[in-house]
């Protein structure tokens, strides 16, 4: 291997940025375009395991990241410069409509966290077959783990609201 | 009522069907009703008496004979009462299909072929009923076309090279013994060599066992029990192939004779001890193979040949308790059988063709009558007690472990384990279990398919609790064969041979089960709830269907893969492919030019000169 | 036994009965189900007390909800509790099925257990250990034995309420009413 | 005093099968070094079970389970307890082999109706596994009737009582001790309880029965802990003369099979009948091998 993953990365690619932190990690700036593109071209490159995918809710800077998490079962990683153990990748979406192409082309694990993220965020993945409630049982007007979601509030209104069952006084 | 007045009439009636099919159809519906009632009830008028006539003509200056004793007494009314119940199991699933009128001739002509199979008192009437039996029976199996007419096919091509064979064997004993009647036959050949009762015992057994299925000739079997109409795989299964069972009994004990049956083959291994074997052989492959099955009718089907081969282990193993056991299971295998092949014709009926077990499922709730009655048959398939089916296995069991095989009662045994299973299968699949959501509106079988499976329902208990009813007839066949009677009591038989009261073991069950209603009742009551409200481990049961019966025994399938192909069927397979292969190349020398064919001609001609100049022979 | 326990045996035998053959059914929802193991192995060993674990609601009378509940296993417990046979006790364990516990501000836990489904007797304590649970099955004995165990009931009696404050929180069921005339009251 | 046998010996039967469960559940606990909950829990459990309401599924529900008992306990009239045995002459060993299948069908009806995929599995593992016991079982008891000439188990019994031990009645020591080997399997004991493994399928067959459902269940199984037990001690070991004796014998042959079933982890399917088709089957073929020889 010649040159380095994030020399390679960053030929291929025009719109990203990479830095390479400790510890062998590669973290990834993409745009929402290029996601699914890197995510292949790492896939290809031996880093085919997806940890995690997770998300962010930036309320301050009125956008919400999402961070894909990959690495390597057959590399340790972390002995040559060019190799990392673990690879970042993040991108950032409007915070008033986020969406983003679905991943579950190149890494099937994708789904349930897509699916989460749709339901606990409000992201929307283009191209997901479905999309469908996965853990609440409940609509919400916000996606509860968004931060203006003000639970204290919602917990008074809808559980305040039960009342206790017996003879009625 | 005369016998070539009886067979007559059956003939007629096929004929008449026919004949009015064009007509009207509801008149010929009733008239295929009556006619073979009337048969029925012809028969039966003939219990008890031996009758032997001459028919006025002969064929080629050999003459004609019918006659009836016991054993064919009973095989003529197990022909003619299970064809008259498929007749009016026919009339509802037949309607609106093809060619109907067709299909009832010959349905009705393959019962009257039958009765003169059975009614016959010489080789020649024999040969020409079994010909016309054969022949009804190919058109009527590859009556749906398609994959039936390959089945029918098989089974075709297998029964000829068995009619070749009893051919041999009749033109054999005639040589040997310038007769062709039962009676004058038994007597010249007591007196022929053994060699010549085994040759003949042997090429009738291709005939006979190709007919009844027995293990190698068993292979045309299942496709052709699995989709031929579901009646007429209730009258093959129930009886026609019970015809091969009826003709091994006339070679073994009538032609050849007990005594003469008996000492053939070498002292530690006797013929009919290897015939046994066979019939052992029989029923573990069909019963394991059975297990694996997962279209209704083929594992009939597959059961039907383990059954025969407990039939054939019965009456071959030559004990008065065996043969009367195998005798008697040839009747309760009649009827349980035609009763289960009539259930899943009815199911089949209602969904429209569906014989998959693994699509079914919980019509129980739709189709109450039928499950009660498949529940009956297949009791009387394993052999539970209170059931014919038990009666007859108990009697063949018993004889086996007392006198002196074993192992063969242990295969024995063994297969009806292997029953219990895929009869639970059979049940499971089709009636237990969850309904699924397309067949929630299914109706109830019509009543012309409930009574017959009813009537015969009701035998299987009657004949389970009261076995001296068919026993009595059984034993006066065995009599008539030489053996010592068993002591027939209307419970069972008691007596030296063995003791079973089923009249004692009946009421002990009925008053079990009064005493478990009793603890039953005194439990607290319950509610009844719908298939919906089943443990789902706390989740809701899904809307579709929460309950699959796919691959039921899968860990045992696994297990037995290896063993669970049939090699025989293979090897026949192999054998019909080279044969195609050998006539094609035969066929490239009738290249259809006149000029060739007078060619090869002239050149046989000329080797005849050549012969006739060069070596003079003639 | 002593002359009581006979006298007891003979004056109602059912009701011995239910006491001393506790099958429970857990329903092992949050931390609390780590406490079971214990209890009914060669520590604790429950099954001197009849208590022991089943593995379907048909067979059991004892329902144990172990932690928090969030709506989904609201549903499962709902519908487990409806299939398990009459009469049935259900004990609350931690202090989450009391009042969310930990979970009083969680978007989707629910707070007070007993107002979706009765409940006989609750073991409070995050989370409490395996004697408490000994200790909450001889008050169960005791409410038993003075017929105060009576959730299976309530939950009849006031069932139209049960079902009314279940369908508030939870959407439309999927299974029928249990009690299709809505309870007693 | 055969009207009698009628009632002491379903009875008795009863009895010993309940306190055989409630050894089973005692022994287990003491090998986990546990204390156990007293010897008559079973039967608190059933009265329990018993005063539950329940529910149906439909009427082949409730027939099974009614068929299932009634099966055991005609099986149970057919079996000598000492010199009480009800029905002598009526088909014997031969119809008991038949009337122990009305036990597991019956439960399978029952299961089949209820319409859970837990049970249907569980029918299917137990149907599995008898074809699995019965291969041995069926030789063992082939053996015990070939050596004796005939079908009727007071006679087999008579028959062992009669003789001096010597070299002939050793073939049957083979079969005995095949017959030792599937016994946990045949009382459906631990290392073969695939069928109603709780943990996995949630008890099996029994997935959907509760209340008297249960209680019918668990009585029939008290039953068929008593018919595999018997079944050796009349077979294998001679009966008895007077039931104490028998009973004592019972529980020499229980001890083992708990023993077994104590010690080993639960086997799979396939497993648990690779295992009772090579060893038990062996021994008892070679068994009644012998028999055949000797008799000869």
């Amino acid at each position: 291997m010649t040159h380095s993953l994030k020399a390679r990365l960053d030929s291929v690619f025009k719109d990203i940025e990479t830095e390479a932190g400790r510890d062998g990690r590669l973290t990834v700036i993409a745009t929402a375009e290029s996601v699914v593109p890197v995510l292949r071209f790492l896939k290809e490159a031996g880093h085919d395991y997806l940890q995690l995918v997770s998300c962010v809710d930036w309320i301050d800077r009125g956008e919400i990241e999402i961070v894909y998490v990959l690495s390597s079962y057959l590399r340790t990683g972390g002995e040559a410069e060019d190799d990392p153990a673990e690879i970042v990748l993040k991108t950032r979406l409007p915070r008033s409509a986020p969406s983003l192409p679905t991943s579950i082309h190149v890494f099937p694990a994708a789904e349930p966290y897509e699916r989460e993220m749709h339901e606990l965020y409000g992201v929307r993945f283009e191209g997901h077959p479905r999309l469908t409630p996965l853990f609440l049982e409940r609509e919400y007007e916000i996606p509860p783990f968004r931060k203006d979601f003000d639970t204290r509030q919602y917990v008074k209104d809808l559980f305040g609201s039960v009342p206790p069952v017996g003879e009625k006084s | 009522m005369s016998l070539p007045v009886l067979l007559a009439l059956a003939l007629g009636g096929s004929l008449l069907t026919y004949i009015l099919s064009g007509i009207n159809a509801r008149l010929r519906d009733a008239i295929a009703v009556i006619a073979s009632l009337t048969v029925a009830a012809a028969v039966a008028s003939l219990y008890g008496r031996t009758v032997e006539t001459t028919l006025g003509t002969g064929f080629l200056g050999f003459p004609l004979v019918l006659r009836i004793g016991p054993l064919s007494w009973l095989f003529a009314m197990a022909v003619s009462a299970i064809g008259c119940l498929s007749v009016i199991f026919s009339l509802s699933y037949m309607r609106g299909k093809g060619r109907t009128g067709f299909y009832y001739a010959m349905l009705l002509l393959v019962d009257a072929a039958m009765l003169g199979v059975v009614l016959s008192g010489d080789l020649l009437s024999l040969f020409i009923f079994w010909e016309v039996m054969s022949w009804s029976t190919f058109l009527l199996i590859s009556t749906n076309g398609g994959p039936a007419l390959a089945a029918g096919m098989k089974y075709f091509i297998m029964s000829i090279t068995g009619s070749l064979a009893m051919l041999v064997g009749i033109v054999w004993i005639f040589a040997t013994t310038g007769t062709m009647q039962f009676s004058g036959v038994a007597a010249g050949l007591s007196a022929a060599a053994p060699g010549t009762r085994l040759g003949v015992l042997v090429l009738f057994g291709i005939a006979f066992g190709v007919k009844s299925a027995v293990w190698p000739f068993h292979a045309w079997l299942p496709p052709a029990h699995s989709e031929a109409p579901s009646p007429f795989s209730a009258v093959l299964s129930g009886v026609l192939i019970k015809m091969g069972v009826y003709g091994f009994l006339l070679t073994m004990y009538v032609v050849i004779g007990m005594r003469g049956f008996l000492s053939l083959g070498w002292r530690a291994l006797p013929v009919h001890t290897i015939l046994a074997i066979i019939g052992a052989v029989t029923i573990i492959v069909a019963t394991l193979i059975a297990l694996a099955q997962n279209d209704a009718k083929r594992l009939l089907a597959w059961s039907t040949v383990a059954q025969a081969g407990y039939i054939f282990l019965g009456i071959s193993f030559g004990t008065a308790v065996a043969v009367a056991g195998g005798i008697l299971h040839f009747l309760s295998h009649a009827v349980f059988k035609a009763l289960l092949f009539m259930a899943a014709g009815a199911v089949e009926y209602r969904t429209g063709g569906v014989r998959d077990l693994d699509s079914l499922g919980g019509l129980i709730k739709k189709m109450p009558v039928t499950f009660a009655a498949a529940l009956i048959g297949v009791c009387g398939l394993i052999g539970v007690p209170l059931t014919n089916g038990f009666v007859s296995k108990w009697l063949i069991y018993k004889t086996l472990i007392v006198d002196g095989s074993p192992f063969l009662a242990f295969i024995a045994l063994i297969g009806t384990w292997g029953t219990v299973l895929y009869g639970y299968k059979f049940l499971h699949n089709i009636f237990l279990g969850q309904l699924p959501e397309k067949y929630a509106n299914l109706k109830p079988a019509p009543f012309s398919m409930r009574l017959p499976m009813v009537i015969l329902a009701l035998v299987v208990v009657l004949f389970g609790v009261l076995p001296g009813i068919p026993l009595a007839v059984v034993d006066a066949i065995g009599s008539s064969f030489g053996f010592a009677t068993l002591g027939v009591i209307p419970g069972g038989i008691a007596g030296e041979t063995g003791t079973i009261n089923m009249v004692n073991i009946f009421a002990a069950i009925i008053v079990g089960v009064v005493l478990a209603w009793l603890i039953f009742r005194a439990g607290a009551r319950g509610a009844r709830v719908g298939q919906a409200d089943s443990y789902a481990a706390g989740g809701p049961v899904p809307t579709d269907r929460y309950q699959y019966s796919v691959h039921f025994y899968a860990p045992l399938q696994r297990m037995l893969a290896p063993w669970l192909r049939d090699p025989v069927d293979a090897f026949y397979g192999g054998l019909g492919a080279r044969v195609v292969k050998l006539s094609d190349g035969l066929r490239r020398i009738y290249t259809g030019l006149v000029a060739d064919y007078v060619m090869y001609v002239m050149l046989f001609l000329g080797a005849l000169i050549l012969v006739q100049i060069v070596w003079r022979p003639w | 036994m002593d002359r009581n326990q006979l006298v007891k045996w003979l004056q109602a035998p059912a009701k011995m009965a239910h006491k001393y053959s506790l099958h429970a059914v857990y329903f092992c929802t949050g931390c609390g189900i780590i406490e079971v193991p214990p209890t009914i192995t060669a520590r604790w060993d429950a099954e001197r007390f009849g208590v022991i674990p089943t593995a379907t609601p048909r067979h059991a009378n004892l329902f144990l909800i172990t932690g928090y509940v969030s709506l989904k296993t609201l549903r499962a417990i709902i519908r487990t509790y409806e299939q398990m046979p009459e009469p049935k006790f259900s004990v609350g364990f931690g202090s989450c099925p009391i009042n969310g516990g930990m979970y009083y501000d969680s978007y989707n836990t629910i707070k007070h257990l007993d107002r979706y489904m009765p409940i006989d007797g609750y073991i409070a304590g995050c989370m409490p250990r395996p004697e408490a649970i000994f200790v909450a099955v001889t008050h169960l004995w005791t409410l038993i034995d003075k017929d105060m165990a009576d959730g299976y009931k309530r939950y009849r009696r006031y069932y139209a309420q049960y079902r009314a404050n279940q369908e508030r929180v939870l959407g439309r069921l999927e299974w029928p009413p249990l009690f299709p005339a809505g309870g007693d009251a | 005093m055969r009207i009698l046998g009628f009632v002491i010996s379903p009875l008795a039967a009863l009895a010993v099968g309940i306190f055989f469960l409630g050894l089973t559940r005692r022994f287990m606990a003491r090998t986990q070094w546990r204390y156990g909950p007293p010897l008559y829990q079973p039967l608190i459990d059933m009265l329990r079970f018993f005063t539950q309401k329940s529910v149906s599924h439909g009427a082949i529900f409730d027939l099974g389970v009614i068929l299932s008992l009634a099966g055991s306990l005609v099986v149970v009239l057919f079996l000598p307890f000492g010199r009480i045995c009800p029905l002598q002459g009526s088909g014997g060993l031969l119809v008991v082999l038949y009337l122990m299948l009305l036990a597991p069908l019956g439960l399978a009806l029952s299961a089949g109706e209820a319409a859970n995929p837990n049970s249907s599995i569980g029918i299917s593992r137990m149907f599995a596994l008898a074809l699995g016991y019965e291969v041995p079982l069926l030789l063992i008891v082939l053996a015990a009737m070939t050596r004796y000439d005939t079908i009727s188990i007071v006679e087999i019994v008579a028959a062992q009582r009669a003789a001096v031990p010597n070299l002939a009645t050793f073939p049957l020591v083979l079969s005995g001790i095949a017959y030792l080997l599937i016994l946990p399997a045949l009382l459906g004991l631990r290392p073969f309880d695939v069928a109603q493994a709780p943990q996995e399928i949630s008890s099996g067959p029994l997935a959907e029965l509760g209340g008297r459902y249960l209680a019918l269940a668990q009585i029939q199984n008290a039953l068929s802990l008593f018919i595999g037990i018997s079944l050796f001690v009349n077979l294998m070991w001679g009966g008895a003369s007077n039931p104490l004796v028998f009973f004592l014998k019972m529980l020499v042959v229980f001890a083992f099979g708990l023993w077994i079933s104590a010690s080993f982890p639960r086997l799979r399917v396939e497993q648990a009948v690779r295992y009772l088709w090579r060893w038990p089957t062996l021994l008892a073929f070679v068994g009644l091998l012998l028999v055949v020889v000797i008799r000869r």
